[in-house]
């Protein structure tokens, strides 16, 4: 039985401009200690992903809809009472900026003291002893000192420390990671990607780590998922999408980034136009729009939207393309341009 | 930390003394600028029948001949080191802080606020507890509820609590309660609290509600603004993610981080306040310091205005200071440097 | 007599609207006005106006607590420092002046009984000398037995108007004290025996200066509640008054409640005028107007002393609700509203533009301006009709302003097509802003423009009406005005608003009575001995006022007057025109 | 030598920190510490460093948008270092600045003809056509529909903002463009579009840039030369392949190590130099070397003596006793001029 399990997950929001659907019909599995990188642009509808599965849309205004198994539980039909008893202890959720995301007035002892409570019937002394060899797990220095500091009090790469050490507080079975370092300086970054591998070695956690960023996904993931207008467009191991992506999107992404390890190109590959609004998804594939290979549908893409084929082992891709069609553009049209 | 007390200190007098100047040129340079000669000040303070040898008299032993400034220096002197009263058959000491005697009852003025100032306190007291708890409890409520029944409903008496003065919705509830179904304390009735706490807070009931329902609706709008900002910050979110239950969020996260405002508001409220509930007491005919302001004021009484002026705003000042040390006390990112 | 209007509070004339929407302020129809009440019968009288000729609800039970309670405090408890009349009434519940007045109702309650002295005051060398003497057995709160000395003592501490500012100068005027005497603190050893002699502790003989046959009256002052010179505190005597009466200070807590009980050495035999039934007096002060009225109505309170009638929005409940009018009394008080006409500046130092004015005059106007019926009736003559030597003057009959009668004054002063002259009023007394409006537009009708301008009671005789050299320089014409009677007799009402004398620099309460016949008349008034022939000439000067057209007459004001729930022995006094306080009880 | 636009000499920025009772000085934050640099005319000079190294005050102080504390700035020949306000104004239509934030640095209130048009008004030039046709010419060029011109920001994504900001500073075609964080709040394939817009512009209009920036692989993509800061110093400065290739200052070698590899296949094989602790606080940065509490390579010399920002190769200086990859040790090290 897979750990975590996602079947056709749909979460649609209500408002006064229309319906909004963040994730229309999102299906993945997830085994315990790996980890899967969701990459994908602003408004592609993968942080209202990570919330759904903790739960935090539900008895919202938000239509859930679909299936997410848990360590053998279905979450979506579950009471809210269960789930809420599950977060924090079965899965937990690290955010992007901690400073907004750690309380201005509690200390960042009492916060992780807090968290390890809830689920665990135990002192408050025990619980502070607890926490203090947490922050020295995440590589807090003086933790016994530090315990008693207000988050203002840390530095942006310490904060994230301790957010981490609160999230790992009950030695949760799944941990999902939105944008972790994303407001993070680079050699900070560094310092928690390394972090978050071996914590998720020793507490043999499922990982998801969701982030624009296609370095950080590269660094740490096993396996990735693409996500646009709120669809999963390509999915596969971390080779599967580097070395051989079949998506047009995927390609424009890799098109798009300058890399260190890539001689300078004269020019960026962009993607023309912008992302979809969630509200009125284009018609057909949501690509299609800004895909230069569109017209070599015969008008599919702008009418049909394409299934997720799988095209060879565990490599999936929801394109009116042909595997061959795909195959050979990248060879000849995209990769030389990259590798020049 | 200290090094700033000090300085707010400093700047506290600085300003108690402002007051007391500007108070006292509105009463006494600006009557003169405007012709009144020291006779007339001193002809309201005599009788109908009085002769002229005795208003000069009266004005003499009031000193309102000397220049202003002899008699505001007078003024000063008797706050810090106190003066002597002529009352007749002898001379009485009056000790520092003396603000003088009454020039219509003759009655020293700080032995006078110092017994009614448990009456305004008493007032105070109550009234700002009760609007508080009903305020921030009102203001949470709409807050999470918004848009429901209970929230318009809530604000709308909110905006009738802002707009009714004190002195009317007081007289209507006396007539209605008190004097219609019996059930509160008659106007000017005031147990002290040492006396008997029981009739002591019989007494005060109403004045306490009617000044809480003026205050308590402002509190509640502030709180609802304050809970709707709170609760979309991402603070709350992580303390939903660990699994606390939705009451201790609302309770231990939201509420906490939207109180700091609250707390400032409302010390500098409760600092204004205890300066005097001017409407209420009138309406309630408490004899607390607002009553002793609207008598003061009405019969001219420069020695009592100059007295209850001097304490509101000694009770402001010392609000401000409070209010703000107590910030950092609340909020730890401030630090006070 | 200085009876301080009460000030409309905010909260009154908010109440007013909220409460008096169904009762409108408009005069009831069937109300009887002046004097004549309605017949009652000899026992308890009961409705409308019973107080003012009979005694209701009659009892002797004793005991229970008297509650009373006033808005704005009087002056001072110090009997030798005081000048409003509720004072001079309520005082004598624990002071014992020489003489006081007939505890009974209406007229009856006006003439002069003797209390502390055993008799009236026997007058010699043609009324310069009056002798009193006391009632034997009677004594002080602390025992101590009060003599003639208590009493000279009181009278000439008194005297020193620097420390005691609020209390009439009678005494001052009128004692033929020796020259060197100042005051009993600054000249104490200073022989006064030519003023106040007392040849023995049983009896004081009084010396006055010129003679005067109405010295009983002076006798009824409260500057002869004995006050023993041990005891004396000067100002703050107020805070430990020593009682001669039935009951004495329990508490004093100035500005906000006195509370009396029972004098022990107070011993009913030596006191015929008081019967002094409740066992207690709780007195609050600084009480909401309008919760005050509302408190007498539910019965939680029992008397409201001030006694000059209920407020406004109290007046529209007690006219709307019958129960309500059954516990009213409306007394004439000895008051009248009028309208100083002011002839320092032309053209109104011409008697024919002032007699302009008075025909222009809408009577009627003027009184709906005070409030109605209910608030008094049309007055004719400055003096009120309650005062001994009234006369009913009808000089210039006209209700609604009778323009061919002004426009034909106009012409023979000089001004046919009218002038143009300025108003005061009291800024701070709606009625008579109301009043002076009535008299702008009546005089409009016949080309008299008036301007008006408002100023705080506080200072309108002080500083702008009654200061001649303002009214000069201003161009004032006419001033609204009042005034109440020190005691219901001519001289107690005309000697301070008549005699030009009287006139000074600033302060003056007698704006535009400037006629050397007059000041004679007054002087006659003062040589003559008997009661009947002083109060004729008093009708005489009242008449010369009105001929000279110095003042337009509006009102001779009446008060409503609300009995307390519960309260035995209430009626209407004439000496004051409010319930006699001496007489009330409570009832078990 | 192509011809110089900018030289910047020792400059140096300190924000005060005060303490005590009359807020004596007892301090200050170093942010700019005594750096020096050229841009050449038609060149694009990147500044990189992480948060707190002072890369962005300096934007500010080149174009004088805050008054330097230290050292010189000359622009086309004029010393503005501590030039007066008016005096600047015209300097200004030559240097433009782009910002970070699309979203708040357009005035929701203006149309998007009102925003670039604006540099017209302020500096009062005339254009043949009149402000309109030029604005629209402007909006073409960066990649904007013309009839745009009525729009309000609120009604363009993110990247079109970005364009707009853009055409604004292209209004009085000016010489020099100082961009802070250009494209670090556009999403992926949006940033890919206004670099190759700034590329082309550069080209087109014959333009200078500084761009400051955090991400390392966006800086060598648009730069000719980088400056790489530490604590409010240079430590290194070079062209861009010189720099990128062979990394002299051990802070440009762990910055550059640091950076994730989109390449899976890569992760095992790269050799990972790990930075400890976290940035000290400018308020007392460590003496001489400000790296060497981190630097795994410090003796006792980098404690005592600050090293000169040498050139050890040619258009190639480094702040750094201890060079990695430098030619050879042989050559005496020259301070840039």
């Amino acid at each position: 039985m897979t750990f975590l399990q996602l079947n056709d997950l749909k979460v649609h929001f209500p408002t006064d401009d229309g319906l909004v659907k963040s994730v229309d019909g999102l299906s993945f599995q997830l085994e315990r200690g790996k980890t899967l990188g969701i990459v994908g642009e602003s408004g592609s509808g993968k942080s209202v992903t990570s919330l759904s599965i903790l739960g935090l849309h539900k008895g919202g205004r938000a239509k859930i809809s679909g299936e997410i198994w848990l360590d053998g539980e279905e979450l979506v039909s579950a009471s809210q009472e269960h789930v809420r008893s599950l977060r924090g202890k079965k899965m937990a959720m690290i955010f992007q900026d901690p400073l907004s995301a750690m309380h201005p007035y509690y200390t960042v002892g009492d916060q992780i003291i807090e968290a390890y409570r809830i689920h665990n019937d135990v002192s408050k002394k025990v619980a502070k002893k607890h926490a203090i060899d947490m922050l020295g797990r995440v590589g807090i220095p003086q933790p016994d000192r530090r315990v008693d500091s207000y988050p203002h009090e840390f530095s942006g790469g310490m904060r994230q420390r301790a957010m981490i050490a609160m999230a790992l507080s009950c030695d949760p079975e799944l941990l999902i990671a939105d944008e972790p370092t994303t407001a993070l300086d680079v050699t900070v970054q560094a310092q928690i990607l390394d972090l978050m591998r071996d914590l998720q070695r020793d507490f043999n956690a499922a990982l998801i780590i969701i982030t624009h960023d296609l370095g950080v996904v590269a660094e740490l993931s096993d396996d990735i998922l693409v996500m646009y207008g709120g669809k999963c467009i390509e999915y596969g191991s971390a080779d599967d999408i580097f070395e051989r992506p079949e998506h047009p999107y995927t390609w424009g992404l890799l098109g798009s980034m300058p890399r260190l390890d890539r001689e300078v190109t004269e020019r960026l590959l962009p993607i023309k136009g912008s992302p979809p609004s969630l509200i009125n998804v284009p018609s057909g594939c949501a690509f299609h729009p800004r895909c230069a290979f569109e017209p070599r549908t015969g008008g599919k893409g702008s009418t049909v939207v394409p299934d997720l084929v799988e095209t060879e082992g565990g490599h999936l891709v929801r394109c009116h393309l042909s595997r061959e069609e795909r195959r050979d553009i990248w060879a000849t049209e995209i990769k030389p341009k990259l590798e020049s | 930390m200290v090094t700033y007390i000090i300085r707010r200190l400093i700047g506290a007098l600085a300003m108690l003394f402002i007051v007391s100047a500007v108070t006292f040129s509105i009463f006494f340079v600006v009557p003169r600028l405007a012709g009144v000669t020291p006779d007339d000040i001193a002809n309201r303070y005599v009788g109908r029948a009085a002769t002229a040898e005795t208003v000069q008299a009266v004005a003499q032993k009031l000193g309102l001949h000397d220049p202003v400034v002899v008699q505001y220096g007078r003024w000063v002197k008797g706050v810090f080191v106190g003066s002597e009263y002529d009352y007749g058959t002898g001379v009485e000491q009056c000790p520092a802080p003396c603000l003088g005697y009454s020039f219509v009852t003759k009655q020293p003025v700080w032995p006078d606020l110092v017994d009614r100032l448990p009456v305004t306190l008493s007032l105070a007291a109550g009234a700002s507890v009760i609007w508080l708890v009903i305020g921030v409890s009102v203001g949470v409520l709409s807050a999470l509820k918004r848009r429901s029944v209970f929230d318009r409903g809530a604000m709308i008496i909110a905006l009738a609590g802002v707009s009714l003065p004190p002195f009317f919705t007081g007289l209507v509830a006396l007539s209605l309660l008190s004097y219609g179904l019996g059930i509160t304390a008659p106007g000017g009735a005031y147990t002290p609290l040492t006396e008997n706490p029981g009739m002591w807070a019989y007494n005060l009931i109403l004045p306490w509600l009617t000044l809480a329902f003026l205050n308590a609706a402002a509190y509640a709008r502030l709180t609802r603004a304050g809970m709707l900002d709170t609760m979309g910050e991402d603070y709350i979110r992580t303390a939903r993610a660990k699994g606390l239950k939705e009451s201790k969020v609302i309770g231990k996260h939201g509420l906490r981080a939207a109180l700091t405002p609250i707390v400032t508001i409302f010390g500098l409220d409760v600092g204004i306040l205890v300066g005097g509930a001017i409407l209420t007491e009138n309406a309630f005919s408490l004899q607390g310091l607002g009553k002793y302001a609207t008598t003061a004021i009405a019969a001219n009484d420069l020695p009592k205005i100059m007295g209850f002026t001097m304490l509101a705003a000694f009770f402001i000042v010392v609000a401000n200071l409070i209010v703000d040390l107590l910030y950092a006390v609340v909020d730890p990112r401030v630090r006070l440097s | 007599m200085k009876k301080k209007a009460l000030v409309v509070s905010a909260a009154g004339a908010v109440l007013a609207l909220a409460l008096s929407a169904c009762g409108g302020g408009g005069t009831p129809a069937n109300e009887g006005g002046g004097t004549s009440a309605p017949a009652a019968s000899a026992g308890g009288a009961a409705g409308f106006n019973a107080g003012l000729e009979n005694v209701t609800n009659p009892s002797d039970a004793k005991g229970g607590t008297l509650k009373m309670a006033v808005t704005e405090d009087w002056d001072s408890i110090d009997p030798g420092d005081t000048y409003y009349g509720m004072s001079w009434n309520l005082l004598r519940i624990y002071g014992r002046p020489l003489v006081t007045y007939n505890p009974a109702p209406g007229a009856k309650g006006r003439e002069l009984v003797p209390d502390l002295a055993e008799s009236l005051g026997e007058s010699s060398d043609d009324g310069k000398t009056w002798t009193y003497k006391l009632r034997a057995g009677v004594k002080f709160e602390d025992g101590t037995p009060i003599t003639s000395k208590d009493v000279k003592y009181a009278v000439l501490r008194q005297l020193d108007k620097e420390t005691f500012v609020n209390g009439p100068t009678y005494f001052n005027d009128w004692l033929d004290l020796p020259k060197d005497f100042k005051s009993v603190y600054k000249t104490p050893d200073v022989n006064t025996d030519s003023a106040i002699e007392t040849p023995d502790d049983q009896t004081i003989v009084f010396h006055l200066n010129k003679p005067y046959s109405g010295f009983d009256n002076f006798a009824a002052l409260p500057a002869t509640v004995p006050v023993p010179q041990a005891k004396d505190t000067g100002i703050k005597y107020r805070d430990h008054v020593v009682a001669s009466g039935p009951y004495m200070f329990e508490t004093v807590e100035q500005g906000s409640r006195y509370v009396l009980v029972r004098n022990p050495h107070w011993d009913p035999a030596t006191d015929p005028v008081r019967k002094a039934l409740p066992d207690k007096y709780e007195i609050s002060l600084g009480v909401e107007a309008n919760d005050l009225d509302n408190r007498i109505i539910a019965g939680d309170l029992h008397v409201d002393i001030a006694g000059t009638g209920v407020q406004p929005a109290a007046l529209g409940s007690i006219q709307s609700d019958p129960a309500l009018r059954e516990r009213a009394d409306n007394p004439v008080s000895a008051r009248t509203w009028y309208i100083s006409i002011l002839n320092d500046n032309p053209p109104l130092d011409n008697i024919e533009c002032r007699k302009a004015v008075i025909y222009a005059a809408d009577r009627v106007g003027l009184q709906n301006a005070y409030g109605g019926q209910l608030a008094g009736d049309i007055a004719t003559s400055l003096m009120p009709s309650n005062i001994g030597g009234w006369k009913k003057l009808d000089l210039y009959p006209t209700a609604n302003g009778d323009e061919a009668k002004a426009k034909e004054a106009l012409t023979a002063c000089g001004q046919p097509n009218g002038f143009e002259t300025t108003m005061t009023f009291r800024s701070d007394r709606p009625k008579e802003q109301a009043a002076a409006e009535s008299m702008q537009q009546a005089l409009a009708k016949v080309g008299i423009k008036l301007t008006l301008k408002g100023f705080p009671t506080s200072e309108y005789f002080t500083a702008y009406a009654g200061k001649p050299e303002y009214t000069k320089a201003n161009g004032i014409g006419l001033a609204t005005n009042g005034w109440g009677a020190d005691w219901n007799d001519g001289f107690g009402f005309l000697s301070q608003i008549v005699d030009s004398r009287t006139i000074r620099a600033a302060g003056n309460y007698n704006l535009s009575v400037k006629d050397p016949a007059i000041d004679a008349l007054v002087d006659k008034a003062f040589a003559t001995a008997d009661t009947a022939g002083r109060d004729a000439v008093w009708g005489e000067i009242d008449q010369k006022v009105m001929e000279g057209a110095y003042v337009l007459p509006a009102v001779y004001a009446k008060g409503l007057l609300l009995r307390g729930k519960g309260v035995t022995n209430q009626f209407v006094t004439g000496a004051f025109d409010m319930y006699d306080y001496l007489a009330l009880g409570v009832q078990q | 030598m192509t011809e110089t636009i900018l030289s910047v000499e020792g400059l140096e920025k300190h924000f005060p920190v005060t303490k005590g009772l009359f807020k004596s000085q007892v301090g200050a934050v170093k942010a700019v510490d005594g750096i020096s640099f050229d841009v050449r005319k038609g060149e694009t000079l990147g500044l990189v460093g992480e948060s707190g190294c002072g890369k962005t005050t300096t934007g500010r102080l080149i174009t004088r948008l805050i008054e330097p504390t230290g050292g010189k700035i000359t622009f086309e020949g004029h010393d503005i270092t501590h030039m007066k306000q008016g005096k600047l104004r015209p300097l200004r239509r030559d240097m433009q600045m782009i910002f970070q934030d699309p979203y708040s640095s357009l005035n929701p209130r203006h149309t998007v003809g009102a925003i670039v048009g604006a540099p017209f008004r302020i500096q009062g030039i005339e254009t043949e056509q009149g402000t309109k046709k030029a604005v629209q010419d402007i909006l073409e060029l960066v990649g904007l529909n013309p009839e745009h011109y009525n729009r309000y920001p609120h009604e363009f994504s993110g990247g079109q903002r970005q364009r707009i900001g853009i055409a604004r500073t292209l209004a009085l075609k000016p010489k020099l463009i100082i961009a802070d964080e250009p494209v670090s709040a556009l999403d992926v394939s949006i940033q890919a579009q206004v670099v190759n817009l700034l590329e082309d512009l550069q080209n087109e209009l014959d333009l200078t840039y500084v761009v400051i920036a955090h991400d390392l692989s966006v800086v060598r993509h648009i730069s000719d030369r980088v400056a790489v800061m530490y604590l409010g110093k240079i430590v290194e400065v070079g062209e861009r392949a010189g720099l990128y290739g062979s990394p002299m200052h051990p802070y440009t070698n762990a910055l550059l190590s640091a950076v994730p590899i989109p390449d899976p296949k890569q992760r095992e094989g790269r050799e990972r130099i790990r930075l400890t602790g976290d940035v000290p606080s400018p308020l007392n940065p460590p003496p001489a070397c400000r790296f060497h509490t981190r630097c795994w390579k410090a003796q006792e010399i980098c404690k005592t003596q600050e090293p000169p920002l040498a050139e050890l190769a040619p258009g190639h200086a480094v702040a750094c006793h201890f060079p990695e990859n430098a030619p050879s040790k042989t050559e005496t090290p020259a301070t840039v001029a």
